[in-house]
């Protein structure tokens, strides 16, 4: 299995455009085998991966361009690792509890596709690969908003594609110029992120670059102020839309953080440590309280995302690996909350259509099952302890702590309002009486639901309370990754900022 | 020793889960008794852990490692010294005690299977809380007993007030918690570690003010567990809940976590005494505050509530100034005698059908004589009357206060005492003695089962002998916590006792002699020091009105005119902007072709003239 | 001095016939003088010594496109005046002047300097007709394919379109929601 | 003497001439005629270039715009045809249904 990371990509691509073939009936089922395989795939990629070597396995390389230095280039690290075994996690339990009947079959051939893309994102180490993925990956995500979406759908979509789009044009000017400074240093084209990393730039450069990629990523994450796509985004998509949405895909952003303007400019990342923790504040801050005054409860979720991804950025900003190794792991935490968060909205839009928290009330007196894992994935949202989320805040927060005292405890007021937030979501839906004459009677979890949100729940504990396999490998990849900026930073805020693992910080 | 530390730990989660599995199942019996049993093992493990250690031994293992990232290390760890192992025998006592009880006081609730798992999943976090190790466990532990206390609080979820209430306990504790995470973080970074052992080592070698940074912020964590002021308020409407979770979370455990956290950090806290004097101060106002609102209140469990809060000041008034074993000790006896009080205001409000306003009880001594017995008892350890459990401990803590030359502080509980005494009396004379007003509202009240009864037997019991069990305490505590020998001479020591005593009978003496005469007279409740009073000083009022109100408003701002009208907005004016700017220059593509021919003989002669004058090509 | 003379009496003609082509209302006047232009114009390829050019000129132009003009002339109503309802002619002219200036500025003063090299030099003491067919034969043999098919394409394009059956197409029906469209 | 500069300055004046009638004319096939215009005027460029580098690249480029004018009149004048028989007019103005 050499070539493991290519039929991970492709398989559910392939697979995908063989579900034209396949017949009405059992597009279901073939969706759900593709994906278990994936998965299954993706897990045999996790047990086989060396959690002690920090670099990239499974490396894959051939030449496409090669008089541009442009290859098909393949490779997974600690850091990427977890997140491509999410994506397939996600799509398959997703897969697992959709409940679209319209066009059923069109719905899982765009999911293979997206599941492609957002694999493909996560292993691909060349830059130009990693951009055709990262576009490619918002086409099946235009389609699934458009096509199932709410009554906005529409303009939703359009503002979805063209906000990213736009910022991932500026990301690919970044790169045209970083491939461009390459060549001018090394007379060799060169589009491999791996080998962009060792170029050291002056600071002045790395600074204009950092920008470039920065407003590409910040966009997808979505920063403060860019984020105002995603809440439509959220309210009108499909419910699995918004499950591979807020798990996956804005997870390319922090992701593409930690992978390019990190490595590749330690000294901007320096430099701009303040400036992005002020948004990264403003982002956490503003967008928890703006969580507490919806009414929509999808539209409280969606903000509720916006304010952790704050937390995300903050963690990567820390430049130490306490930091980096929590906002990694908080990714993946993210992912499975959210992710469940938003599937649990679609169980009670599905059987309610509507998702105003003013319709419900005394829903744990009618669907107790719904109401309990409801309340474990708020209190999990919330950051507590032995959930996922807790590793994730508590050491992102940790890491920051390190940069500046008073930004975090300003950060840290997310784990009130975020308490506020969600308690007051779950007590105006689930707690009180049932007022609603239309709820008295609703349905509590069926079997497929049932199945896809236990899942999420026993791991958002297992990994609560024993994330070891999970940080471990991030971990070592994170050190080194640390240790690298450290030495490649050429200033001295820079040398002094960013700082590796104890043991080396006491050896200097 | 492992096997019972990790049977004292798990057999409470274990019930939990099993509970669990019916929780959505109607009541069913076998939960109850199957949580009860555990917890009575993890009683037994208790005691067995505490004899051990009772003579300076410390059992300590490491289950596993839970976080492990760049420098940092956080282990599952579990230790068991004399602190953890008193702690552990109070909170197992009180809470198997609590879980028979509920037996019967849930009797007829239709979510009793859920209410064990809750209540045994609490009974797992705090000893989480006491047995960890490390500052993380403890948060764990922390966090862990605030949702317990959440879902308990909320129980009856039916209830708007009921969910209100543990929305507020949950928010409010969590504001703390963010200063006990500071807290952590600043420890992490400036000690390397978060093991116990490990940061009290290296107290000596570190700076001053980081040192008070450091108990500060925990200290914050530990106002918000322990209700002090100003996150108070929770703990008052936290009455909401079902009466055995008062008496376990609300007075026996969980609110002592704050005491205990700084005894804990007596390492720390010993070697700064502004921050300890600040503890102090804060501990008397509130002993003081709480036990004022105490005096007037009309509901049963409230008034409870804030003897809870009173007696929670003296703790820390202790712990303040250096006497951490009595702070801990005040904790025990404390917590056996208030649990007791809470379970006897359980009974009484099962035969009142949950009326909790005392001013239409009265005369139930007849009715629910056994009730009452207990509940003076509790009364009187409450009172600090010799030679109940509360005279010792508060005795002490009155006696360290003055010999430390906190003659303010000292002043100040010698008031509270009187008070507290004359509240606990108002509470027994009218809900027990005097007119039998409970029959103009048609109640029936009865006696509580039997086995209800003889569940409190045991915090009866020690609510009056744990006091003389003094000595061997401080024995078996000196191991591990500072035990200073006071120099006040004998004379000052009886002189003090005297004094103590005679403003507490003074208390109950003036409480049973006004209410045995009807009470006070209409006139006094308009006066305005009534009405602050009642209105708890109009501090809810003024957190509601200001902060919350705000809060809300505010996030409504920032939404609908920032948010979507500002940020939004201005995406979407470029958006528009663009898009005008196609309709304008759409009139360009008027469909003629002559039209179009010529712009381009327009764009041929840009061409022509960049070719010329910009010509790349020279 | 032949050849300037040459030179000078063929643009002076083709310039001639052209501007009638241009701004002349008759249909017939404009066409007659548009087959004049061409064949002056054959006159500067053979003065170029493109001779193959020049012949191919007169056989496609004059005879092949202008017979086919004529024939296209037929189907129209050719003997009216053409009526056209021009805007703005004087922008006309100058957008035209102006080009022409930048045009004759750029090639008084070459921009593109005598760096060229010949790809495909002429051979001495080759006749051209000879000299083209090596080069189109060898080097242009696929676009000269790709003009053949072109031309084939056109051919089949032109036949159909100028068909009979052409009532009955789909384009008919679709042009008809135009109309409709327009009007609204 | 006859340089590279008179042809080409030829070929601008005739493709002038030819960019008038593109612009004034509204009749379509006299606009066709202009255009055939332009193309002659770029073809004596080319020759002429041809001619004065030695080089026979621009001939064959004439060779090509001959043989793309003749397909370009072929179908032009089959579609003049098909919208004269529909509409019984050549007048651009009448033709706008691509307004935008």
């Amino acid at each position: 299995m050499d070539h493991i990371l290519s039929v991970l990509v492709f398989f559910p691509a392939i697979a995908g455009l063989l579900g034209f073939v396949v017949s009405k009936e059992s597009i279901r089922a073939y969706g759900l085998s593709v994906a278990a395989i994936e998965f299954l795939l993706s897990l045999w990629l996790w047990f086989s991966f060396d959690g002690s070597y920090p670099g990239f396995q499974f490396v894959e390389v051939l030449p496409l361009i090669p008089s541009f230095g442009i290859n098909y280039y393949l490779g997974v690290d600690g850091i990427s690792l977890f997140i491509v075994v999410l994506s397939t996690f996600i799509t398959l339990v997703g897969m697992i509890a959709l409940s679209v009947e319209k066009d059923l079959k069109n719905m899982i051939i765009s999911l293979l596709f997206l599941e492609m893309t957002m694999v493909g994102v996560f292993v691909s180490l060349d830059a130009i690969v990693f951009y055709v993925f990262w576009e490619l990956s918002l086409v099946p995500m235009l389609y699934i908003i458009g096509a199932w979406g709410g009554n906005l759908r529409i303009y939703a979509a359009i503002k979805f594609f063209l906000y990213t789009f736009a910022g991932s044009l500026i990301m690919l000017v970044g790169m045209l110029v970083m491939a461009y400074l390459y060549h001018e240093a090394t007379g060799v084209w060169s589009f491999s992120i791996t080998e962009w990393h060792r170029l050291i730039l002056p600071e002045n450069y790395q600074i204009w670059l950092f920008i470039a990629f920065f407003i590409g990523l910040a966009i997808k994450v979505p920063m403060f102020p860019f984020h105002t796509w995603l809440p439509y985004a959220h309210g009108q998509a499909p419910t699995i839309g918004s499950v591979i949405l807020a798990a996956v895909l804005l997870k390319m952003g922090t992701y593409g953080l930690v992978r390019l303007p990190l490595p590749m400019f330690p000294d901007a990342s320096v430099y701009m440590i303040f400036p992005v923790a002020i948004l990264s504040l403003i982002m956490i801050i503003y967008t928890a309280m703006v969580a507490y005054a919806q009414e929509d409860m999808k539209q409280v979720i969606a903000y509720s995302s916006i304010s952790h991804m704050g937390v995300i950025v903050l963690g990567t900003f820390a430049m130490n690996p306490e930091g980096i190794t929590g906002s990694v792991f908080f990714m993946l935490s993210h992912g499975i909350v959210s992710g469940a968060l938003f599937m649990l909205v679609g169980v009670i839009y599905d059987r309610r259509h509507t998702k105003l928290m003013s319709e419900f009330g005394g829903l744990a007196h009618v669907m107790p099952r719904y109401g309990t894992i409801m309340g474990i994935m708020v209190m999990a949202s919330v950051g507590l302890p032995l959930t996922m989320s807790f590793v994730g805040e508590f050491l992102s927060l940790a890491g920051f702590y390190q940069v500046s005292h008073t930004m975090t405890i300003l950060a840290g007021t997310s784990i009130i309002l975020g308490a506020v937030y969600m308690l007051s979501l779950y007590k105006k839906s689930f707690f009180g009486e049932v007022t609603k004459e239309e709820n008295k009677n609703l349905k509590d979890l069926d079997g497929k639901e049932s199945m896809a949100l236990w899942t999420l729940v026993l791991v958002t504990v297992w990994l609560g309370v024993y994330p070891k396999p999970v940080l471990e490998p991030i971990n070592t990849s994170v050190e080194s990754l640390v240790s690298f900026m450290h030495k490649k930073a050429i200033t001295k805020e820079a040398k002094e900022v960013i700082k590796p693992k104890v043991i080396e910080r006491e050896a200097e | 020793m492992e096997t019972y530390l990790y049977t004292a730990l798990f057999a409470p989660l274990v019930g939990s889960l099993f509970a669990a599995l019916f929780a959505d199942k109607p009541k069913n019996l076998v939960t109850g008794i199957a949580t009860s049993t555990l917890l009575f093992v993890s009683w037994i493990s208790s005691v067995v852990l505490l004899l051990h250690v009772a003579h300076g031994e410390e059992v300590h293992v490491k289950l596993m490692d839970w976080i492990h990232a760049g420098g940092l290390v956080i282990p599952f760890g579990f230790i068991v010294d004399q602190v953890t192992a008193t702690m552990m025998f109070v909170v197992t006592t009180v809470s198997a005690v609590v879980h028979v009880y509920s037996i019967g006081y849930m009797d007829h609730d239709k979510s009793f299977n859920r209410f064990f798992a809750w209540l045994s999943a609490f009974v797992f976090s705090m000893m989480v809380l006491v047995m960890s190790d490390n500052f993380a466990g403890l948060f764990i532990g922390w966090e862990g007993v605030g949702l317990c206390s959440w879902a308990l609080i909320g129980f009856w979820y039916h209830k708007e007030s009921a969910s209100w209430a543990a929305n507020e306990a949950f928010i409010m504790n969590r504001i703390a918690d963010l200063g006990m995470l500071i807290g952590i973080f600043l420890i992490y970074w400036n000690f390397g570690s978060l093991q116990y052992d490990v940061v009290f080592e290296q107290v000596a070698d570190k700076d001053h003010g980081l040192l008070m940074m450091v108990t500060a912020f925990l200290f914050i964590g530990a106002m918000g567990k322990s209700a002090q002021f100003p996150l108070h308020t929770w703990l008052a409407d936290a009455m909401e809940g079902p009466t055995p979770v008062s008496a376990l979370i609300h007075a026996a455990t969980m609110v002592t976590a704050g005491v205990y956290l700084v005894i804990r950090a007596n390492p720390l806290y010993s070697v700064v005494p502004e921050v300890s004097l600040f503890v102090a101060s804060l501990g008397a106002f509130v002993a003081m505050f709480a036990a004022s609102m105490a005096l007037v209140n009309r509901d049963l469990k409230r008034i409870i509530a804030y003897s809870t809060l009173s007696q929670l000041g003296y703790m820390f008034v202790a712990a303040g100034v250096g006497a951490y074993w009595v702070a801990l000790f005040h904790l025990m006896t404390h917590a056996f005698f208030k649990a007791l009080l809470f379970l006897g205001a359980g009974n009484v409000m099962h035969a009142m059908d949950d009326e909790l306003d005392i001013f239409k009880m009265g005369g139930l001594a007849k009715k629910m004589q056994w009730t009452m017995i207990l509940m003076t008892i509790a009364s009187v350890a409450l009172a600090g009357i010799y030679p109940f459990a509360g005279f010792f401990s508060k005795d002490k803590i009155l006696e360290a206060a003055f010999a430390t030359d906190h003659y303010v502080l000292w002043t100040i509980l010698w008031i509270t005492a009187g008070l507290t005494a004359f509240y606990s009396f108002r509470l027994v004379m009218l809900v027990f003695f005097g007119e039998e007003r409970y029959k103009i509202f048609g109640y029936h009240p009865h006696e509580a089962y039997r086995f209800m009864l003889w569940a409190m037997a045991p915090l009866a019991v020690l609510a009056v002998i744990a006091g003389f069990f003094e000595h061997s305490f401080v024995h078996m505590i000196e191991h591990v916590l500072p035990v200073e020998e006071h120099h006040i001479s004998t004379f000052t020591f009886w002189t003090l006792i005297i004094v103590t005593q005679a403003i507490a009978l003074g208390g109950i003496g003036f409480a049973v002699w006004k209410y045995s005469k009807g009470g006070f007279s209409k006139k006094w409740e308009e006066t305005f020091i009534y009405q602050l009073l009642f209105n708890q000083y109009y501090i809810p009022k003024i957190y509601d009105e200001y902060i919350c109100k705000p809060y809300g408003e505010l996030s409504r701002i920032f939404w609908k005119d920032l948010d979507l009208k500002i940020v939004d907005a201005t995406v979407d004016f470029i958006a528009t902007t663009i898009y005008k700017s196609g309709m304008v220059s759409r009139v360009v593509q008027s469909g003629n072709l002559s039209n179009m021919l010529r712009w381009m003989g327009v764009g041929l002669l840009i061409l022509l003239l960049a070719a010329i004058f910009y010509s790349p090509v020279r | 001095m032949f050849e300037a003379i040459a030179f000078y009496l063929f643009s002076a003609v083709t310039i001639a016939m052209f501007t009638i082509t241009v701004m002349s209302k008759n249909a017939l006047y404009a066409m007659s003088a548009l087959a004049a232009g061409m064949i002056m114009i054959s006159g500067f390829f053979f003065l170029l010594d493109a001779d193959f050019l020049g012949v191919v000129q007169i056989i496609v132009y004059t005879g092949a496109v202008m017979a086919l003009y004529a024939f296209g002339m037929m189907f129209f109503d050719t003997t009216r005046e053409v009526k056209e309802n021009i805007r703005a002619p004087k922008l006309v002219f100058l957008l035209s002047g102006m080009t022409a200036l930048l045009l004759v500025i750029a090639f008084v003063a070459p921009i593109v300097s005598d760096h060229i090299e010949a790809l495909y030099p002429m051979v001495e003491g080759v006749q051209n007709p000879q000299a083209v067919g090596v080069v189109l034969f060898t080097k242009y043999l696929v676009p000269f394919e790709v003009a053949a098919v072109m031309l084939l394409v056109a051919m089949i394009a032109g036949i159909i379109l100028a068909g009979k059956k052409m009532d009955e197409s789909l384009t008919l029906k679709i042009d008809d929601e135009f109309q409709e469209k327009g009007a609204q | 003497m006859i340089t590279l500069s008179h042809y080409l300055i030829l070929s601008a004046i005739l493709f002038s001439i030819g960019l008038v009638g593109v612009y004034r004319r509204k009749n379509l096939l006299l606009l066709l005629f202009s255009t055939e215009i332009l193309l002659n005027a770029v073809n004596i460029g080319f020759a002429a270039i041809s001619k004065f580098y030695g080089d026979l690249t621009g001939q064959m480029f004439a060779f090509f715009i001959v043989a793309v004018a003749a397909s370009e009149v072929a179908v032009g004048l089959g579609l003049m045809i098909v919208w004269y028989k529909r509409r019984g007019t050549l007048d651009i103005d009448s033709m706008q249904s691509m307004h935008g």
